[in-house]
């Protein structure tokens, strides 16, 4: 019938019946409780609008002026007040705490989790992988692994956005942000900039690639640019020449970094602090705020010298720094280590 | 009904239009259009608060993350200036409380000479806040527009018991001095047009205008006079005194 | 007419109010506690109190600020709605300052 | 009642009475000057309708650039800008000051039994504060537009744009102020000049309401003027007050704007719900059902709007226990609006209801502003709004609420004070049809999008992937019927201002005060100032009068 009137609106309708689409993919572990609290969401909007709907109609049928000439005048009912106040305050106090339990389910990473470093700038996503793996809007992640992404900001506010992932997260400029997922379909999914940033906001999109652990460890084994993460923040600890103070010994002017990741610190103005990827980014450029207590404030900024990719490798050297004898090493040589060269077991400086 | 005890408008009131040449045609009585005219004021007032309550909030914020650098900004500014100024301005809200007391008393001679006096005030406070203004500039301690931390990282004569700052704390002295013109300029220009407002009524006095029974102008233009120095009030121990004695 | 409501006894608002005027002894007083509060803040804050320097500062702004309302500005004085607007405004005031420092204090650690 | 009561002249051979307010006095300079509330209610009509053209031609483009996925139409940087100007105009522009500078200005004096409003100069200076922030947002769009969005995010807004965004921020600065100083009017107002009689809950629903706005004109917008001035100091001096570099936080920004915007969001909605119960009551014949639980509400939404705005920052990186706090407290702002949805829709049971033009768009507002209010429900829960932020399902939630709920309830109070406000009906059958040519399109309009929303597409794109056109086809579909439903009330009412059926003082045998005055109302409003004996909404004193109305012919 309809291919008589319009071939163009039927092909039209045609194409939307054939693939109806309503979701995104759910590809993560968090997808499914978010689509599970979406449906009970969608539920007591329908029920709300259904009940609101059929007094409207009800009423408008049953009390329209032809059949009910005389109107009844009712001052209220403290009862129904009641009733239509207490039972939607229980309704949204359920998604409250619903909401606010899946919020931390998608904000709180698990520990075992493999970080990887995200970069956003006017307008595309870098991606820098710890073993050395550089994408630009695009991103390669294993399944059935939990991926933790520590995110920041060069320039404006962005927000990574995993639709078929459901989660979210704004990239900030000056601080790491996180987010993290568990992917549970192999696939290419989208990547979104959901937050305006700018002239080609919309052109600030990329894919995931969510990969089997095989397809994945061959990806990482292709596209490595030949040294890992770490090992660049070793060339610039050195190159910048903070192995000077953080040499590890007892002498050192500034404190011991070697398997300081994690642990919490003494601050000089007496509070404590967890060493965490965001403090060691912070601790680099404005050292004054975190003086750890027992250190002559003498670190010098490096605010404007280190890029954010260079902060990155640098934090993710302190992080991975389980003993001082390469700095120590470094030093007395005065020369740079071969890079590439596999430490000896027992030395681990690096671990991968 | 006694339509007086729930009503805002009293029918009593009626035939009572045109009796005060000061009363406008929509208000029934002389009191009612008192009363609104100072709800109103106070209802401005409420927005002034609010509007100097971001800037608070932000002094607040920045002044938790940056304390060695608000420390140190403070140190720069010129005390006797300031105590100065909080000196003049209560001095010139008590004139102007006078001035509105001589309009009630229908005392014109009185209520000229108050408000000269509390316009006075307002000229030598923004005089002072000027001469301090320069004295930032010539310091280059003004952000964006003429700054360097040099004063901040190096110990200065003036100041010989300071410690110098580390360069990144010292930078963050931008975000003191950022909010200190921002606070003391809005203040300065809330002053700016207290006094511009302050000539206009002088000359209104001089008439004798306010000395006549109708005198919301001047009690408004008081309200708004004290509001002014509150905020001064408040302005002085956080921009000057409280790390003072570091 | 009819006899009030019970409507109209919940409407209490006070309408016609008694001008006061205030006696300038009570604003000589008022103007040498504010002469008094400046010196007595600017003495306090040569001395070393920690985080009662802040703390004693804040009080006599605070205490400044009321004495010049209530009898410069009149509010004393004034009508139950004048005083609810003033408290109203202060109280706007404070959420500002206290549900966005809220968000500050309990982020992690330190700025963030 | 007043001595001077006339017989109320009959509907059909109803005459425009001899004078009014819109005869009073002739001249444009009568009109620029002038100090009368239902005249500057005219001024801010014409206005806003003006701006609302502006903002409406601005989304038919939007629309049509996003008809195609790769956004054909227009560059990236044009479509940025003019999704900026939509916005800014549609907000600051139209919806803010449409239902209070218009509606509030001519009614509530009317209503309260009031001949003006307590400040009329002030009144006039806020329509020229209006006009000024106007202008400056103008030149903004003529001389080289801006393109911040309407939020004007830092460090976007301050340090990485090139266009306008000073003269921007100005307008909404100088716009700003007119809306303090009306709702400072209108309080005082409402407190101080209230007819004999006249008690707080003898008040029609819409003063309450407007009230409410009004307290949140007052106390919310200074903290955007200053959150905006220092945006423009930071861009013209350098100053470093939101510069993550000089050590500011760019999300002190988000946190002072939003505490205007979000209680600025029931700006936009508590007065349209203050026309819903005038309307409901109306054409039902019957008194708003609990009436004090819908006071209250719209008093509980605007204290309740101050304490809800981070729940616009949730996944910004704001502290878990402030996202926490900021979500319940936003679950608690929705349980009013649930309160007056259901008591409107109980004033129906037992009434005699006619269908005329002002209640069908009531009807269309329930409905539009139930589902914009339950899917607010699903950006509140925290969880949920990390998928759903920042994507087609919030542009949707706040068109439901703003275009769908607002627009059709000032659509609603425009038609229904049109005869008090002109002194003509409307051509009613056209009236019928306009109102269900909106509630059609706009649902196809913006329906489309919570699925687009949900799916991911994220808002402010100039080119989309494939995948998503066809919702995106729908919904520019139904902007142009949507579009015929604003274009077509446009013509017909003003063709009514001169060919319309002459409406007499009280067409829809209304029981508010102002329906007691011939219309279009007397300059002075009441010949004496009116004493009332009657509770809100009191068909039955209604009945019992109905034959002597004060009026004047």
């Amino acid at each position: 019938m309809m291919h008589y009137i319009s071939p163009v609106l039927w092909q039209f309708l045609q194409k939307w019946l054939h693939r109806f689409p309503l979701f995104p993919p759910e590809a993560s572990t968090i997808a499914p409780y978010t689509d599970e609290f979406y449906f009970y969401l969608l539920l007591i909007s329908l029920v709300g609008t259904g009940i609101v709907v059929a007094m409207v109609v009800g009423f408008s049928v049953l009390y329209r002026k032809e059949r009910n000439p005389e109107a009844t005048q009712i001052e209220g009912n403290t009862l129904l007040e009641a009733t239509w106040t207490i039972i939607p305050l229980g309704l949204f106090l359920i998604a409250f705490v619903w909401g606010a339990l899946l919020y931390f389910r998608i904000y709180n990473p698990p520990t075992n989790a493999m970080n990887i470093y995200i970069v956003g700038k006017q307008w595309m996503w870098k991606a820098e992988h710890p073993g050395g793996q550089h994408e630009i809007n695009a991103l390669h992640v294993p399944i059935n692994r939990p991926v933790q992404l520590t995110m920041i900001s060069q320039d404006v506010f962005h927000s990574f956005s995993i639709p078929a992932f459901r989660v979210k997260r704004e990239v900030i400029p000056g601080r790491y942000t996180t987010v993290w997922f568990q992917v549970t379909q192999p696939g290419t999914y989208h990547l979104f900039c959901t937050q305006y940033c700018g002239t080609l906001h919309s052109q600030m999109i990329g894919e995931v690639v969510a990969m089997s652990p095989e397809d994945y460890q061959a990806w990482t084994a292709t596209s490595t640019s030949g040294s890992s993460l770490a090992q660049n923040g070793e060339r610039l600890f050195a190159s910048l020449g903070c192995n000077q103070c953080h040499s590890g010994s007892p002498e050192a002017r500034g404190p011991n970094l070697a398997q300081m990741y994690g642990t919490k610190v003494q601050l000089a103005n007496g509070s404590t602090a967890m060493v965490d990827d965001a403090f060691l980014r912070d601790a680099i450029l404005n050292p004054t705020l975190h003086q750890m207590a027992g250190f002559a404030p003498i670190m010098p900024t490096y605010q404007g010298q280190v890029s954010e990719e260079g902060l990155i490798s640098l934090v993710e050297y302190i992080k991975n720094l389980n003993s001082n004898y390469r700095i120590q090493q470094t030093l007395t040589t005065s020369q740079i280590q071969p890079t590439g060269a596999a430490p000896a077991p027992g030395q681990g400086t690096v671990k991968q | 009904m006694d339509s007086q005890v729930i009503a805002t408008q009293p029918t009593s009131a009626h035939g009572e239009h045109g009796h005060s040449p000061h009363l406008r045609h929509h208000f029934a009585t002389v009191a009612q259009q008192r009363e609104a005219a100072s709800f109103g004021m106070w209802l401005f007032l409420l927005t002034e608060i609010m509007f100097f309550g971001g800037m608070f909030t932000a002094y607040l914020i920045y002044r938790n993350w940056y304390y060695p650098a608000f420390v140190a900004g403070s140190h720069w500014m010129i005390m006797w200036a300031g105590t100065l100024n909080t000196t003049v301005l209560i001095c010139s809200s008590f004139t102007m409380a006078m001035g509105v007391y001589s309009a009630e008393m229908r005392n014109r001679k009185a209520l000229l000479r108050y408000l000269f006096i509390t316009l006075c005030f307002g000229i030598v406070f923004l005089g002072i806040k000027a001469y301090e203004w320069h004295d930032e500039w010539e310091h280059h301690h003004v952000p964006g527009l003429n700054f360097s931390i040099n004063d901040f990282t190096h110990v200065d004569q003036r100041y010989p018991q300071d410690k110098p700052l580390a360069p990144d704390m010292a930078e963050k002295t931008q975000a003191y001095f950022s909010l200190y013109f921002m606070l003391t300029g809005v203040h300065a220009l809330h002053m700016l047009v207290g006094v511009s407002i302050l000539v206009v009524l002088l000359f209104h006095a001089w008439r004798g205008a306010y000395t006549t029974g109708h005198m919301t102008t001047i009690e408004n233009f008081g309200l708004y006079w004290h509001f002014v120095d509150i905020v001064w009030i408040f302005l002085f121990p956080l921009l000057y005194l409280i790390s003072r004695h570091q | 007419m009819t006899e009030p409501t019970r409507h109209d006894q919940l409407d209490l608002e006070p309408t016609l109010y008694e001008h006061h005027v205030v006696s300038p002894k009570v604003y000589l007083g008022v103007f040498g506690a504010l002469l008094c509060f400046t010196a007595l803040t600017v003495a306090a804050s040569y001395l070393e109190l920690g985080v009662f320097n802040a703390v004693v500062a804040i009080a006599i702004a605070v205490t400044k600020a009321v004495l010049v309302i209530l009898f410069f500005m009149h509010i004393r004085y004034s009508s139950r709605l004048l005083k609810l607007t003033v408290a109203s405004g202060i109280f706007t005031f404070l959420v500002l300052i206290t549900l966005t420092l809220s968000d500050y204090i309990s982020r992690a650690w330190g700025l963030w | 009642m007043s001595s001077t009561s006339i017989v109320l002249p009959d509907q059909q051979t109803a005459t425009m009475p001899k004078r009014s307010y819109l005869n009073s006095s002739y001249g444009l300079k009568s009109w620029l000057l002038t100090l009368d509330h239902k005249r500057i209610a005219i001024l801010y009509l014409i206005t806003t309708v003006f701006f609302f053209m502006i903002g409406g031609t601005a989304a038919a483009l939007i629309r049509l650039n996003l008809l195609t996925p790769g956004g054909e139409l227009m560059s990236a940087d044009t479509y940025n800008k003019v999704f900026s100007i939509h916005g800014l105009i549609m907000v600051f522009f139209f919806l803010v000051p449409i239902a209070p500078a218009v509606l509030g200005n001519f009614c509530i004096p009317l209503m309260i039994g009031a001949k003006d409003v307590a400040f009329p100069r002030l009144n006039l200076t806020s329509w020229y504060l209006f006009v000024a922030g106007g202008l400056l947002e103008l030149y903004t769009i003529i001389w080289g537009g801006i393109d911040t969005g309407w939020t004007f995010t830092t460090p976007l807004s301050t340090h990485y744009v090139n266009t306008h965004v000073i003269s921007g921020a100005m307008g909404i600065f100088v716009a700003g102020f007119s809306s303090i100083l009306t709702g400072l009017n209108f309080i005082v107002t409402i407190h101080r000049l209230r007819a004999p009689g006249m008690t707080w809950f003898r008040l029609p629903l819409f003063i309450w309401s407007y009230y409410a706005t009004s307290i949140i004109f007052v106390l919310a917008t200074p903290v955007i003027a200053i959150a905006l001035a220092l945006v423009m100091l930071e861009r013209f001096t350098g100053i470093g007050v939101f510069d993550p570099a000089k050590g500011g936080d760019p999300l002190l920004f988000q946190h002072l704007f939003w505490f205007y915007s979000h209680p600025a969001v029931y700006v936009m909605i508590l007065p349209g719900m203050g026309v819903m119960s005038e309307v409901v009551a109306c054409f039902s014949r019957k008194r708003v059902f609990g009436y004090t639980a819908v006071g209250f509400s719209s008093v509980a939404i605007a204290v309740f709007s101050f304490f809800v705005w981070a729940h616009h920052m949730f996944i910004m990186g704001i502290s878990n226990y402030s996202a926490l706090v900021f979500s319940l407290m936003t679950m608690l702002v929705a349980v009013p609006s649930a309160i007056k949805i259901f008591n409107w829709s109980s004033t129906l049971y037992k009434g005699s209801i006619s269908f005329d033009t002002p209640i069908l768009y009531a009807f269309s507002f329930i409905g539009l502003f139930t589902i914009g209010g339950l899917t607010g429900v699903f950006l509140a829960a925290l969880g949920m709004n990390i998928h759903l932020t920042e994507t087609y399902f919030i542009v949707a939630h706040f068109h439901y609420v703003m275009v769908g709920g607002m627009v059709s309830a000032v659509m609603a109070g425009l038609h229904f004070w049109w005869p008090k406000i002109t002194g003509r009906m409307y051509p009613e059958m056209l009236g019928r049809l306009a109102a269900s040519i909106l509630f059609i399109g706009f649902n196809l309009t913006f329906f489309p999008q919570f699925i687009l929303g949900y799916m991911g597409m994220p808002r402010r794109y100039h080119a989309y992937p494939p995948e998503f056109q066809i919702l995106n086809v729908l919904s520019t579909a139904g902007a142009s019927v949507l579009a015929i439903g604003y274009i077509l009330p446009g013509i017909y009412l003003l063709w009514s201002l001169k060919y319309g059926k002459i409406a007499g003082s009280n067409p829809w045998r209304a029981p508010g005060l102002e329906w007691q005055v011939q219309s279009p109302p007397l300059e002075e409003n009441f010949i004496e100032t009116p004493v009332v004996d009657f509770e809100a909404y009191d068909f039955e004193w209604l009945a019992k009068h109905e034959n002597e109305v004060q009026t004047v012919g």
